[in-house]
């Protein structure tokens, strides 16, 4: 899985990318110095709980958010700041270059065009290719996802069901083969085997084609069993990033030891304490009104530190790089 | 202030909402902050939100001071309207707004006819809108063979052309602004039984009216507590929009001289300036003033209306 | 032990189409017993019936076959104020945690309307309400609140309140968790054992989540596809 | 029972229903059923009049009335007018071409144009542009179609003097009679076109938001590419059925045009008919009317049910 090797350089790199919406309520913050890499041909997830800003950070970096919101930060891809792109742009970079699958497939296919034509439509449009060329591409791409025969080919999304209409999404995000591809909860509104069994799919053509995914998800099972590393969000920001399994086993930051408590196979045990308002977060470390190990110096700011891995990559990598935001570290 | 009691959907329709005097009551878009993910992929921004405040601000001033001219008629009129003095004055200082061929003052006329015009709007529209929400709420609630029947009869009204068949009826009766109003009335509730169904459909498959069901409620209670509060706001839009298509119809109607001659409404003061030669002599004060009347209630009204949906259209994008 | 609510047999058929009807088997032979203080865990694929097993047993659906008994009496056979015990003293919890709400009541009067159809005396509800937030774990400050301005777990907590209030023997749980975070998830499901220790509850729960039916169960039913004829 | 079969019952029950009223209307408004019948201001002899109430049928139980009143209609014979002295249905066939002359061009255009432009100043209702030509559009959509005409008239024959200012007539050559239905045209255009773009505006901020136009964007087309390959048709189909229910307003709408043009259709029929109330025009006018708005509607059904895949696969 881990096809990275330690020199490369990142693919994508996030740089204290801050989110906020004006909102009537107020200003939401719903990121906040938001800072990782990705590289080429690995796959980070970004897990949190709802409102966590995880969505928000890929759709600021895909420039898809509404403009009532307020970026800050930096998206460097290929050598060119992301966010600074126009419109015109950063279309051409959408699809060909990055291309995101949403989730809730069934609404974010075209209702009434046939699946094949919404998969072929790029090919058509972006590389000139005949219709009937890009048709047969699009099958080919739904035949890898397991979705065979020229019946499929001539259906609309109505007529599929979840799970087949998340194949058809990926296929059209993956068609153009995109360097990088950021997956929206692909597995919100499937059945657990099914999600898996996309998921399985999904990693399996990136590998394939030789893309970085970049995986938004609340679930964190899912994340362990198919990123390489992760990245925990707690209200707005990245708490800790590292390693996929030694976060699993070795958990650093409270905010991920009592998130991974709260798992069924680790007994159910609750965080104390509501999740935080995200128009007045707490001062300092946002965590620290619920956390158990509470001290003075929680009242303020802490940064990203670096801590002892033990990964299995090469020591030196960045790979080996264990970040925590927390003041113990 | 006023541009939130107009735009914001939620507690201010409903009156039982009054009871915490809280402010949390008065926030427009009263929606949880920590979901912010959904707000941010949907919510219009701030701005557009001060610009549609803005438009219906506007639509609420003229439409307040349209009212205030129906009912202060007799305070704000300069003259009576049916006083002659010399006919086809031009506008000048004595007459603001010129004279007719009876020698009436047009202003004064206008003023008058404001009441009509708005009494034939408001009551059409009232009737329409009551009509509508009780057939609307009873095919959607009760769906099946209730929804079957009063939607077939809602679309054999909206296939009967309106406006002609009013002509025809008023036509055989004596001409009174009262029967104009009711007929529109009973035609014109179709859209917005449709609107209305469709939106109780959708509410009550909704989790709080199955677990007001589970918990043993009635289906009146149901109906008025849950389902008809959370489809106010695509009534009131419509309410409006009914309105504005009253006024266009009375003033329609109106024009072809099925209006009561001895009321005056700005739709007959038109029919005047054509049928008695204001037109073809180009006495433009005549008729022109009252089309601009309508077209200015109509379109405040409609702005209002347009705000209002607008509104619900981004309410409607984070639920 | 005599089980609160007996089900023998049950199954449900839905017919679509006006002339050429076609049949379709939600549910089919089903049998259950719940008890006081125990957990009845139902699992199964999306669409093999789950959902309207649990309407059934909360008597918002009638079954095409089969029979239910409540506190040993068939529930067909009751007699009209048998049945208002019966509805009462079955209760459900639906899925959507945020939906469950009315989002045009505060949260105050989604629990006073409950109190209104209950004819308490209104110089009762404060306590009643006090009592209530209570148990579910929340705080007064809530009741000026509308839906949208609480989060998911406190909607579902008060929707389990409002369902308190009733006093229930048996709440059937449909996917209760499910729609929460994981967090909240284990902060719902252990206010629920709470509640089933101290009102000795009977609980059908509904959920796709192995996990959280070895979590809660003490028996589980699985059921597998209906078929169609 | 199948969708075509209850779409078909639907149409069949409302014709026969809206008919139905056309019978019941003269006979139960207060007056003499024959006055009703016949028109006001026709002078009749007492004799004559017991001779036409037993040729009309009067004196015979209204269930036969009813039957023959059917017989009648399917033989297209929609009564007698006293005042012209000619069948109701000659006179209105007469007049139609010249209501169709200047409904089908505007109505065409009108709803062509109106979905596109509506379209686009729904998708950039942020630019400054399009709010212009929306404000624009929203006060025709305001103006009582025949206040529209006064205007128009008032601006291009009494002040700027370009166009006639009275209607023409069936000898005029093919260039007289374009410059003298040029400004009905025009007027029509706007005003089935500021209802179109309203309503297709409106349909189009729904869709804007939806789910597929954002992933359409996500797969990196272009601005103007998601508007016309993706949200326009589905913003469009909605209102297919809304633009046809619209259609009676605006043929109403074009009557009122041909009175305020002195044209000779089906406008000035009715006005003059209304005037002299003959009844027998007026009723003969309003089912034509109705047929013509029913057609369109079933227009519309057929050409959505061809249009969404979601309804033809049902």
């Amino acid at each position: 899985m881990n096809s990275r090797r330690p020199d490369d350089a990142p693919i994508l790199q996030i740089e204290d990318l801050s989110v906020s919406f004006s909102t009537a309520t107020g200003q939401v913050k719903a990121a906040e110095n938001v800072c990782f890499k990705l590289y080429k041909g690995e796959t980070l997830a970004l897990v949190g709980e709802t409102g966590c800003g995880k969505s928000v950070v890929a759709s600021s970096i895909m420039q898809l958010l509404p403009n009532n919101a307020h970026i800050q930060g930096r998206a460097i891809y290929a050598g060119r700041d992301l966010l600074s792109l126009s419109e015109k742009e950063m279309s051409r970079i959408r699809g060909s270059e990055i291309a995101i699958v949403f989730q809730n497939p069934s609404l974010a296919l075209n209702p009434i065009m046939r699946v094949s034509e919404q998969i072929a439509e790029m090919l058509q449009v972006r590389k000139g290719y005949p219709a009937a060329q890009s048709l047969e591409l699009a099958g080919e791409m739904l035949h890898r996802l397991g979705l065979q025969g020229d019946d499929k080919m001539r259906m609309y999304p109505f007529q599929f069901s979840g799970g087949m209409n998340q194949r058809v999404m990926i296929a059209a995000s993956m068609i153009l083969s995109p360097r990088i591809i950021i997956a929206d909860e692909p597995s919100k509104g499937l059945d657990g085997a099914l999600a898996a069994e996309v998921m399985a799919e999904m990693a399996r053509i990136k590998n394939q084609v030789g893309a970085s995914l970049l995986l938004i998800t609340h679930d964190l099972n899912l994340a362990r069993n198919i990123s390489d590393r992760m990245a925990v969000m707690y209200c707005g920001e990245i708490m800790e990033i590292g390693e996929s399994e030694e976060i699993f086993s070795l958990p650093r930051h409270p905010y991920t030891a009592a998130l991974l408590r709260c798992l069924p196979e680790r007994g159910f045990q609750p965080i104390p304490g509501p999740s935080p308002s995200m128009i007045k977060p707490p001062a300092g470390c946002k965590f620290h009104p619920r956390c158990p190990n509470i001290s003075e110096v929680c009242r303020r700011k802490p940064k990203m530190t670096r801590v002892e891995g033990r990964g299995t990559a090469p020591a030196g990598s960045e790979s080996e790089i264990r970040e925590v935001k927390c003041w113990r570290y | 202030m006023i541009p939130d009691a107009t735009l914001c959907a939620s507690p201010e329709i409903m009156p039982e909402a009054a009871e915490c005097p809280d402010e949390n009551k008065r926030q427009c878009c009263k929606r949880e902050y920590s979901r912010t993910e959904r707000i941010s992929m949907s919510l219009c921004s701030a701005r557009e939100v001060l610009r549609m405040q803005k438009m219906s601000l506007v639509g609420l001033l003229l439409f307040l001071s349209f009212v205030l001219m129906a009912v202060f008629s007799e305070e704000l009129a300069p003259f009576d309207p049916w006083m002659r003095f010399e006919p086809y004055l031009l506008p000048g200082s004595e007459h603001l707004l010129g004279t007719n061929d009876m020698g009436n003052d047009i202003l004064s006329e206008l003023i008058y006819s404001t009441r009509i015009s708005l009494f034939v709007g408001f009551a059409a529209a009232l009737m329409a809108t009551l009509i509508g929400t009780i057939v609307g709420l009873l095919a959607g609630y009760y769906k099946g063979m209730t929804d079957e029947i009063l939607m077939g009869i809602t679309d054999i009204f909206l296939m009967i052309p309106q406006i002609p068949l009013i002509i025809v009826i008023a036509s055989f009766l004596r001409p009174s602004f009262w029967i104009v109003a009711l007929l529109m009335g009973a035609l014109w509730w179709t859209s917005t039984a449709r609107v209305v169904r469709s939106r109780t459909l959708q509410v009550r498959e909704m989790g709080f009216v199955q677990a007001s069901r589970a918990l043993g409620f009635s289906d009146l209670h149901i109906i008025f507590t849950d389902v008809l509060p959370n489809t106010c706001h695509v009534i009131a839009p419509k309410f409006l929009l009914s309105i504005a298509s009253a006024m266009i119809a009375e003033a329609s109607i109106s024009f072809l001289g099925l209006g009561d001659p001895t009321m005056k409404s700005w739709g007959t003061m038109i029919n005047f300036a054509f049928t008695r030669g204001g037109f073809i002599n180009g006495y433009w004060w005549w008729y022109l003033t009252p089309g601009l009347c309508i077209t200015l209630f109509v379109l405040c009204v409609v702005l209002m209306g347009f705000a209002w949906e607008e509104q619900e259209r981004t309410n409607q994008r984070l639920e | 032990m005599l089980a609160i609510l007996k089900a023998v047999d049950v199954g449900r058929v839905y017919e679509s189409g006006l002339i050429f009807k076609k049949r379709y088997a939600a549910l089919e032979g089903i049998s259950l017993e719940m008890e006081a203080g125990k957990t009845v865990g139902l699992m199964g694929p999306s669409g093999s019936g789950k959902t309207t097993l649990g309407k059934i047993l909360a008597g918002l659906e009638r079954p095409t076959s089969g029979r239910i008994f409540f506190a040993g009496k068939e529930i067909g056979s009751m007699s009209g104020r048998e049945t208002a015990i019966f509805r009462r003293a079955v209760q459900m919890v639906f899925q959507d945690p945020e939906g469950s709400l009315n989002p045009r009541k505060s949260i105050g009067q989604s629990i006073s309307e409950v109190l209104s159809m209950l004819k308490i005396p209104g110089r009762r509800w404060q306590e009643m309400t006090g009592e209530m937030l209570e148990k579910v774990g929340l705080s007064d400050e809530l009741l000026c609140r509308y839906p949208g301005q609480i989060s998911g777990g406190q909607c579902q907590r008060v929707a389990l309140g409002r369902v308190l209030l009733l006093q229930p023997q048996a709440i059937i749980l449909d996917e209760p968790t499910s729609a929460l975070d994981i967090s909240v998830q284990a902060q719902i499901l252990n206010l629920l054992k709470d509640l089933q220790r101290d009102l000795g509850l009977a609980y059908l729960l509904i959920s796709h989540q192995p996990e959280v039916i070895r979590f809660m169960a003490h028996d589980t039913i699985i059921l597998v596809q209906s078929r169609t004829s | 029972m199948s969708l075509t079969a209850k779409r078909a019952s639907r149409y069949i029950i409302a014709l026969v229903i809206i008919f139905t009223l056309n019978f019941v209307i003269p006979r139960a408004m207060p007056g003499d059923p024959l006055t009703n019948l016949l028109g006001e201001d026709v002078i009749l002899t007492d004799s004559s009049v017991i001779e036409l109430r037993s040729e009309m049928g009067l004196d015979r139980p209204l269930f036969e009335q009813y039957l023959d009143y059917w017989h009648g209609i399917l033989h297209l014979d929609l009564g007698y007018s006293f005042h012209r002295h000619s069948p109701v249905a000659e006179i209105i066939f007469a007049r139609m071409k010249w209501t169709l002359l200047l409904a089908v061009p505007s109505l065409l255009t009108g709803g062509i144009l109106g979905t596109i432009l509506g379209a686009l100043a729904g998708w950039r209702s942020a630019n400054s542009c399009q709010k212009a030509s929306t404000a624009f559009f929203l006060a025709i959509y305001c103006t009582p179609p025949y206040f529209l005409c006064l205007l128009a008239l008032y601006l291009f024959s009494f002040k700027l003097d370009i166009f006639p200012l009275k209607g023409f007539y069936d000898t005029g050559s093919a260039a007289d009679i374009a410059l003298h239905l040029f400004l009905p045209v025009l007027v029509m255009t706007l005003f089935s076109l500021s209802r179109n773009y309203m309503i297709m505006r409106g349909s189009v901020l729904q869709e804007k938001s939806s789910l597929y136009a954002a992933f359409a964007r996500a797969k990196g087309l272009y601005d103007a590419e998601i508007l016309f390959r993706h949200v326009f048709k589905n913003a469009l189909l909605p209102i297919i059925t809304l633009l046809a229910m619209d259609f009676g307003f605006i043929l109403s709408g074009a009557l009122f045009v041909e009175i305020v043009f002195s044209m000779n259709g089906m406008g000035n029929l009715i006005y003059d008919a209304l005037l002299s109330r003959d009844y027998p025009v007026l009723q003969g006018s309003f089912l034509i009317i109705t047929l013509m708005v029913v057609s369109a509607n079933l227009l519309a059904d057929i050409l959505y049910s061809r249009l969404d895949p979601r309804v033809r696969w049902h």
